[in-house]
C-alpha cells in the first residue's frame, strides 16, 4: 500500500489495522501446493467433513490470486525451484503454512533428493506437525494463522 | 448540441483511425479501430439510426474485430517483421494508396452530383433512416439484387473454408 | 432539470443495488454450492457468514497490486476495465419495473426502441476485455483461455440471438418495456410459446457468461484460471465482478423477455390478493430463480469437451434456433392472413 | 430403442436427474463438523503429541534405558544418563524430542519398557517456529504450550 511504517501507533492506524487484518484473516485464499500424501488430508480438509470454506479460506488456481500457500507434502530438491517460483508469483502480503513433517523438516528423507525443510527457501508463517496431519490439525495452524494476522500493524515499529 | 457532438465524434474517430495506423503494435491497432467503430456508432446515433448503431457495434466490435484479435493473438510478429523486410509490399502499397486518395479526393469535391444528398436528408428527418423498418424494406426492396449477390458471396467463401479445411483431414 | 435528477438518482440505486447483488452473489454461490456439497459455506465471518464477501472486497482492494514486466502494460490495465463497463452498462436498457413502477417515476433508466438489440451489442463488446487481458498478460494460460473464451462466445452469441428472434417476432418490437407489454396484452408469459427459444436462450447465457458446464476459459484443472491468470488484487476483482454481473445480466434478459418481466404470476387469480407488491419484486424473484438455476447446474454437472461444446453449439443449438425462427415466423404470417 | 432415446433427451430426463440429486442433498443435513466449536470423537490409537508420564512422587518414570532412542527409524529422541555411583542405576540427565522429523509411528511408546513415553490422542501442536518442536523433558511432562480455540 505504500504507507506502512510512515506512521506512530495512534486512533487511525489501529482502526484501519483492525478492518485490514479483519478482511485479510477472514478470506485467506491458499494457492494449493499438494505435493504428497499430505494433500489427501488437505483435500480432506476442504470437503464435506471439516469444510475449510467456513473460514473464508477457498482454493484458488493462480497464485497471483491467492495469499496463503499450505505447501504439504514432501519437497523434492528438483521440486523446490518451483515453489520459490510460485511463492515469488505471489502477490504481497502473503503467508505460508507448512503442512506435515517432510515440508517441515524433510521428515524421515535425510537423503540427498529431499529439502531439508521448505525455511530454507521461502519463510514459513506455521509449521504444522505430523505424518500426516488431521485435517483439524490443519484447522488449528490455519487458525494460528488468523491470531498472527490480527497483530500486523501499518504503524511504525518501535 | 447535435453540431458540437458530431464534430467531437468525428475527431475521436479521426484520431483513432490515425491510431489505427501508426501504433506499433497489431493489437493496439484493433483496439484503436474499435474506438473509430465506435464513434460510427455514435455518428448514427445522432442520424436516429438506433438500429444501424446497435448493429454496428454488435457486428463490427463484437464480431469482426474480435476475430480480427483472435487471429493476431495467435501470431508470432516477431519472425513476420523479419520476413516483411525483405519484401517490395510497399511499393504496390504507395501506389493503391494514392490511387484511394485521389478517388476520395474526386468524390468528395463531384459527390453530391453522383449520390443526390437532397433526397434521403428528407427521409432521415422525416421518420429516421436506420429503423428496421426502413433498413427492411430497403434492403429486401430496392438493393434485393446486391443483397443477394453479397449472399452468394460469403456462401462461396464458407463452402471454400470448408473444403480446404477438409481436404487436409483426408490425407490424414 | 428535475428530469436529470430522477435519472441520476436511478442510476445511483440501480448502480449500488446491482453492485450489492453482485457482491452477495458470491455469497450466494459459495453457500448454495456448500449445502449441495453437504457442506455449509461460509460460516465465520459475521452471522452466517454474511459479512464475507465485504471482507473478501476489501483484501482484494489492499492487496498488492502485480503488473507483469513482460506484459503490454496500457493494455493490461484496459482490459479488465473494459470488461467490467460493459458488464455494467447494459442495466441501462433493463426494465426493473413497468412505466408506473418505482412509484410514478418508470422502473428502468431508459427506454430505447432497440433496447434489446443494445444490450447484446454491448455484452459483446465484454469480449475484448477477455481477450485482451489474455493477450496482454503475456503468459500462454490466459492466452489459450481467452482464445477458448473467444470461440465459445462468437460460436453461442450466433444461437443466442436467434433465440432472442422469437420473442422478438411476436411482441413485434425490439424494446424491453414493449415485449413485457407485450406478454402482458397476450396474457401468456413468452416462454409458453417459445419454451423451445427459452431453453436454447438459458444453455447459450449459460455459455456466454462462461459459467460450469461451459467453463472451458477458467478451467482451473487445466488452464490455472484461464484469461484471468495473471490478474492480482483489484483488477482480478473486477473481472470477478463483471463475470458475475453478466450472469446477472442474462438472467434479467431471460425474466423481462421470457417471463414476463416485472408482471405478477396469474393476475385473474391472484391479482386482487397480492397487487400491493411492487413490480421490482417480482421481477428480483425471477431473476433470484435463474441465478439459482445457474447455481445448481454449476453443483450438479461437470466441464464438457472442447469439441462437445463446438458440436452443441454448431450442430444442436444453432438449427434448432433456426427452425424455431422459421416455424414462428410462418405461424405468425398464417395468423396475420 | 433409440426412439426412447431420443424422447429421454429432449425432455432433458439425464439433467433432471442429476439435477434433483444435488437438490435433496442440499434440502439434507449437513455432515460438517464446526471444528473448534465441536471435535469430533479422537480415538484411542490415534497418536498425537508426545508426552512423559510422572509416577505418584512428580518424578520421570523413564529408567533411561535408552530403547526408545534406538527404535526411533528417523532419530528424533536423544536420551542422556550418568551412572549413579551409589545405587550403580543410570540416571537421566536430558531427555530431547525433536518433534520436527517425528513419523508419529509409535515405536517409542511400544517398546518402553516402563510405559513412560506415550503419544496422546492430542493433534493441535502448530508452531510459529520450527525450534518450538525442541522439547525437553519439562515441557514432555506438562505438555506444549497451546492457545484453547472455543469457538
Amino acid at each position: 500500500m505504500g504507507i506502512e511504517g510512515k506512521f506512530k501507533k495512534n486512533i487511525i492506524t489501529t482502526t484501519v489495522d483492525y478492518l485490514f487484518n479483519w478482511a485479510r484473516k477472514s478470506s485467506l485464499w491458499p494457492a494449493t501446493f499438494g505435493l504428497a500424501c499430505c494433500a489427501i488430508e488437505m483435500m480432506a480438509a476442504g470437503a464435506s467433513r471439516w469444510d475449510l470454506d467456513r473460514y473464508g479460506v477457498i482454493f484458488r488456481p493462480s497464485p497471483r490470486q491467492s495469499d496463503v500457500m499450505i505447501v504439504a507434502g514432501t519437497v523434492t530438491l528438483k521440486m523446490a525451484p518451483v515453489i520459490k517460483r510460485v511463492w515469488d508469483q505471489m502477490p504481497d502480503p502473503k503467508w505460508c503454512i507448512s503442512m506435515g513433517s517432510c515440508a517441515n523438516s524433510g521428515g524421515p528423507f535425510n537423503s540427498y533428493s529431499v529439502l531439508q525443510g521448505i525455511d530454507m527457501i521461502i519463510p514459513v508463517d506455521v509449521y504444522v506437525p505430523g505424518c500426516p496431519p488431521r485435517p483439524e490439525a490443519l484447522l488449528y495452524g490455519v487458525l494460528r494463522l488468523q491470531d498472527k494476522i490480527s497483530k500486523m500493524t501499518i504503524a511504525k515499529v518501535e | 448540441m447535435a453540431e458540437i457532438i458530431f464534430w467531437s465524434l468525428s475527431v475521436i474517430a479521426v484520431i483513432f483511425a490515425f491510431m489505427v495506423i501508426l501504433s506499433k503494435s497489431p493489437v493496439r491497432s484493433a483496439i484503436s479501430l474499435i474506438g473509430v467503430l465506435l464513434a460510427f456508432a455514435g455518428l448514427y446515433l445522432i442520424l436516429d439510426s438506433e438500429f444501424i448503431a446497435g448493429i454496428q457495434i454488435l457486428i463490427y466490435i463484437g464480431g469482426i474485430t474480435v476475430l480480427y484479435m483472435f487471429v493476431i493473438s495467435m501470431m508470432r510478429f516477431k519472425k513476420i517483421n523479419i520476413e516483411t523486410q525483405f519484401t517490395k509490399q510497399w511499393l504496390v502499397a504507395i501506389v493503391s494508396a494514392l490511387a484511394f486518395l485521389a478517388e476520395v479526393v474526386y468524390f468528395a469535391l463531384k459527390g453530391k452530383e453522383f449520390f443526390k444528398v437532397g433526397n434521403h436528408s428528407k427521409l432521415v428527418t422525416a421518420n429516421g433512416l436506420g429503423t428496421i423498418e426502413n433498413v427492411g424494406k430497403v434492403l429486401y426492396g430496392k438493393y434485393v439484387l446486391p443483397f443477394e449477390i453479397a449472399t452468394v458471396l460469403l456462401l462461396a467463401a464458407i463452402i471454400g473454408t470448408v473444403l480446404l479445411a477438409k481436404r487436409e483431414k483426408e490425407k490424414m | 432539470m428535475e428530469f436529470l435528477l430522477v435519472v441520476v438518482v436511478k442510476i445511483v440505486i440501480i448502480l449500488a443495488f446491482i453492485s450489492l447483488g453482485v457482491a452477495y452473489l458470491t455469497y450466494l454461490e459459495r453457500k448454495v454450492i456448500g449445502h449441495m456439497q453437504v457442506r455449509l459455506g461460509p460460516m465465520r465471518v459475521g452471522w452466517h457468514g454474511l459479512l464475507q464477501p465485504i471482507a473478501d472486497g476489501l483484501k482484494l482492494v489492499i492487496k498488492e497490486d502485480i503488473i507483469p514486466t513482460q506484459s503490454d502494460k496500457l493494455m493490461f490495465i484496459l482490459a479488465p476495465v473494459i470488461c467490467f463497463l460493459h458488464a455494467f452498462l447494459v442495466y441501462t436498457f433493463i426494465p426493473f419495473d413497468g412505466p408506473k413502477g418505482f412509484w410514478g417515476y418508470g422502473g428502468y433508466i431508459s427506454d430505447v426502441n432497440v433496447g434489446l438489440l443494445f444490450i447484446v451489442a454491448i455484452a459483446s463488446v465484454g469480449v475484448v476485455g477477455i481477450i485482451l487481458g489474455g493477450w496482454a498478460s503475456n503468459s500462454k494460460y490466459p492466452l489459450l483461455g481467452s482464445l477458448r473464451s473467444v470461440a465459445q462466445l462468437v460460436s453461442y452469441e450466433v444461437a443466442m440471438g436467434l433465440a432472442i428472434m422469437g420473442p422478438i417476432l411476436l411482441a413485434g418490437s425490439l424494446s424491453m418495456v414493449d415485449i413485457v407489454k407485450a406478454q402482458e396484452k397476450m396474457g401468456v408469459w413468452f416462454f409458453v410459446p417459445q419454451i423451445v427459444a427459452f431453453i436454447i436462450y438459458f444453455i447459450c447465457g449459460v455459455a456466454e457468461t462462461n459459467r460450469a458446464p461451459f467453463d472451458l476459459p477458467e478451467a482451473e484443472s487445466e488452464l490455472v484460471g484461464g484469461y484471468h491468470t495473471e490478474y492480482s488484487g483489484f483488477r482480478f476483482a473486477l473481472y470477478f465482478l463483471a463475470e458475475y454481473a453478466n450472469m446477472i445480466t442474462v438472467s434479467a434478459i431471460a425474466a423481462t423477455v421470457f417471463l414476463g418481466g416485472w408482471l405478477m404470476p396469474f393476475p385473474s387469480i391472484l391479482g386482487p390478493y397480492l397487487s400491493f407488491i411492487p413490480g421490482f419484486v417480482w421481477f428480483a424473484l425471477k431473476v433470484f430463480f435463474f441465478l439459482f438455476v445457474y447455481l445448481w447446474i454449476r453443483a450438479t454437472f461437470p466441464r464438457y469437451r472442447f469439441d462437445q461444446l463446438m458440436a452443441i453449439g454448431w450442430k444442436i443449438l444453432l438449427p434448432l434456433a433456426i427452425a424455431n425462427l422459421l416455424v414462428t415466423s410462418f405461424i405468425i404470417l398464417y395468423l396475420k392472413m | 430403442m433409440r426412439m426412447k432415446e431420443l424422447v429421454s433427451k429432449v425432455l432433458f430426463v439425464d439433467l433432471i436427474k442429476g439435477l434433483s440429486v444435488t437438490f435433496k442433498s442440499m434440502v439434507s443435513h449437513a455432515v460438517t463438523e464446526q471444528y473448534p466449536k465441536e471435535r469430533s470423537k479422537i480415538y484411542e490409537r490415534f497418536r498425537g503429541e508426545p508426552r512423559m508420564a510422572v509416577d505418584e512422587n512428580g518424578k520421570t518414570k523413564c529408567i533411561a534405558c535408552n530403547l526408545c532412542a534406538m527404535n526411533c527409524p528417523v532419530g528424533c529422541i536423544t536420551v542422556e544418563a550418568e551412572r549413579d555411583p551409589e545405587t550403580k542405576k543410570r540416571v537421566l540427565t536430558r531427555y530431547v524430542f525433536d518433534m520436527q522429523r517425528c513419523l508419529f509411528c509409535g515405536f517409542c511408546e511400544e517398546i518402553c519398557p516402563v510405559n513412560c513415553i506415550q503419544l496422546t490422542t492430542d493433534y493441535e501442536m502448530s508452531q510459529y517456529d520450527r525450534k518450538d518442536f525442541v522439547l525437553e523433558l519439562n515441557e514432555l511432562e506438562k505438555g506444549m504450550e497451546k492457545i484453547k480455540y472455543k469457538k
